[in-house]
């Protein structure tokens, strides 16, 4: 698959994991194509810099630069929206209120941990809203291709990479396979691709386990 | 009572080595003008407490690269190549917080809090040297309440009091800033006279506003655009 | 989504042993309506959390006279003479926290903030067995946040998915108690349909409403009076 | 004098010390009279219950219930006016947003450490916000009859009260006399009454000073 075609393999699966009514936070990135795989999904998307009901991108129109996002590209607002500071959005998100989040990765090891803000050999001067994403959305997906350019796996058996917090995700959807975290550490949910377990353990460098709830039909 | 004073007016009210609370996220938000007449002024050796230090060349962007910022308290700066490449000289410190620990300590800062609990950056880098707390079973670090000597801030309209009220996503750090600065300057779209704003719906109480400019910039299409 | 119920329906989420987050100052912002229900339970052993027991033999008050009202954590009770006389004789316990602690600890249990420290009560009877810390030259002492099973707030308007808006000072502590509570029940003068509230001034977003009712009262000059 | 004009007399000086513009917060009984002697100075009056801009009591035609003060008395509010919650009206109270608390007392001692909290004997279960506002309020002046109903001064050496916080007074306004209190304890700033400084002291029960700028004109 071309690279666009596999993040839209993997915003799409994950829009099936969300459910009617969430309050949902989606990263940059893959996480933030999973919005146009909603249908008629009514979930409520909430972005850290203050508002929860963002709508699409505006037309050239209805733009206002001062209504964006955490990643800073302009936005819309629902009919349903509110509008908060930087604090109250942070309570939402580290009380607990916020159903999923959807981050993006460098790593995830196999307890579940990942490693998203800082690249190594880079100067690290940025973590944003990531941290608290992490700690407090009630479930956390993460999505990402699961080799890096370079040919490397993002599921690793140690991070390498700076940890994001101690709170282990719920779920990798990656463009191979879906992956679950549970205490007996990461599990394969699913095949995204035509692949058996004994291929994809060879090419992440261990062996994996089908979880109990595999799903062989997807 | 009034406290709208010309923009000008406010260069008296810095001082070298300043701490300076700064709302905005990326450039929604940002008081440009009043950081336009930091500019115009010699002050120095700034600490700018604010989630980014500009975005696009503007903003604190401009301040950072007349080198008046001696350091930063904030989450996000990778983007601005300059001050990543200062850091690495040491030509710029930098206090890197989790977003919602920095707006929070600044919540705290203005509200007689002394400091904190968070659950955020347990067990990683930014909890490094910072004091860890087992409350309830749950892992928590102490984070300390920010306050500043200045806070410059923007909102969508001001009373002639200095009772403010935001535009969407524009509101975002503006309040909590509000509180927190011993001098706090409100630079606002529109001024508009004591009884217009609504009571329920005022975001900052006036008792927290020192004094409120008129913005010189207007949004353009897809740029804050200087107009007046 | 339709969060609206029938007040009745709501008996079920109760259950013996909670703590309850009770909006409300004196009786301005009070869930008189959801108070009543739970008078129609056989629920028991509550731990309620509120700024005072109800007012006037209205609210909180009833509930504590029905018997079911274990412990009381909040910061004015002296006016309720029943609530007094129980707690001399050991049948009632009472936590006594300044508004401000009270408030702040709410807030919180919401925010995922574990605890916190302030300046209030330090050096006074409510501050004995609290941790004391020095934070830049002033004293401190440290505050564990405060959550419940179930918050009942009271608000003017709601629209059908929850989001809140009020009414003057029976605003209170209502948008704090809403994030704090496992489980929170709003009770409202108006229920209007998505849209009709403006998204820069509700105060509660939906996202902390689970449950939302018509509230059965009327304010009637001096009183509240069940009227519907 | 009467008992309500001594009150009426203590509120009246109190209003002089405040200025234009201020945010002050009155506190329950002779500060709550304060109010009335404001004439066209226009200061904003706080009430920790969750509003700045404060009114005098409604008509019986403009009564809302709902809209009190903190000691659960109907008022009205001013076209400046703005509603919060309560723990944002705390933040403005402690974080020393409030320019001047007037506060009733039981008792202060010559340091300026006042009760006004915890009546001895009865059970103590009230504390509201007093805690708050001595902590918080960057000018704290209590207002006072000098002498309790049974004839003891509330001016003492050491409380007898519980205490309501380490924070030392600045000014108290008795039927008697004016007291300010700085590093050096209590001075007698101004006689509300024709008295000496000699009997004064005799009635306190210990002696007392003229403060520098004690102004024998008033």
């Amino acid at each position: 698959m071309l690279s666009q075609d596999k993040r839209l393999v993997i915003a799409k699966r994950i829009a099936e994991e969300l459910k009617e009514g969430q309050i949902v936070n989606l990263g940059i990135g893959i996480p933030t194509l999973v919005s146009e795989y909603l249908d008629d999904k009514e979930v409520f998307l909430q972005t850290e810099n203050g508002l929860l009901g963002m709508g699409p991108p505006p037309t050239e129109e209805n733009l206002d630069i001062e209504l964006i996002n955490a990643g800073k590209e302009p936005v819309t607002y629902l009919k349903s929206a509110s509008f908060f500071n930087s604090a109250d959005s942070f309570g939402l998100i580290r009380g607990g209120h916020v159903d999923v989040a959807v981050l993006g990765i460098l790593q995830v090891d196999i307890k579940g941990e990942i490693a998203n803000w800082a690249v190594p050999d880079q100067p690290i001067l940025g973590v944003g809203g990531a941290m608290d994403l992490v700690t407090g959305a009630k479930k956390v997906i993460v999505a990402a291709t699961l080799f890096a350019k370079d040919g490397t796996s993002k599921l690793v058996k140690e991070l390498t990479y700076k940890t994001s917090g101690i709170r282990k995700v719920d779920l990798f959807v990656s463009d191979y396979a879906v992956f679950t975290f549970t205490d007996e550490g990461v599990k394969v949910l699913e095949m995204m691709e035509d692949i058996t377990l004994d291929e994809l353990s060879k090419k992440v460098g261990f062996n994996l386990e089908y979880a109990a709830e595999f799903n062989s039909s997807k | 009572m009034d406290k709208v004073i010309e923009s000008s007016e406010i260069r008296k009210l810095f001082k070298n080595g300043d701490q300076i609370l700064t709302g905005g996220f990326g450039l929604s938000g940002t008081p440009l003008t009043i950081i336009d007449e930091l500019l115009e002024t010699d002050i120095k050796d700034l600490t700018v407490v604010s989630n980014n230090l500009g975005d696009l060349g503007q903003g604190l962007h401009k301040l950072f690269m007349q080198g008046k910022i001696k350091k930063a308290i904030g989450s996000f700066f990778s983007i601005n190549r300059e001050a990543v490449i200062a850091w690495s000289k040491g030509e710029l410190e930098i206090d890197l917080l989790p977003q919602g620990t920095l707006a929070e300590a600044i919540r705290c800062g203005g509200a007689g809090i002394g400091g904190f609990y968070t659950k955020t950056a347990v067990g990683t880098e930014l909890a490094e040297g910072k004091e860890e707390r087992v409350i309830d079973g749950e892992r928590y670090i102490f984070e300390k309440a920010i306050k500043g000597d200045v806070a410059i801030i923007k909102a969508a309209k001001a009373d002639r009091l200095g009772n403010l009220v935001y535009h969407t996503t524009a509101r975002n750090f503006n309040p909590m800033m509000a509180t927190a600065g011993n001098i706090v300057i409100a630079e606002v779209d529109e001024i508009v006279e004591v009884g217009e704003l609504d009571p329920e719906y005022i975001v900052t109480p006036h008792a927290y506003v020192d004094y409120v400019i008129q913005s010189k910039y207007s949004k353009v299409g897809s740029e804050y655009v200087e107009s007046r």
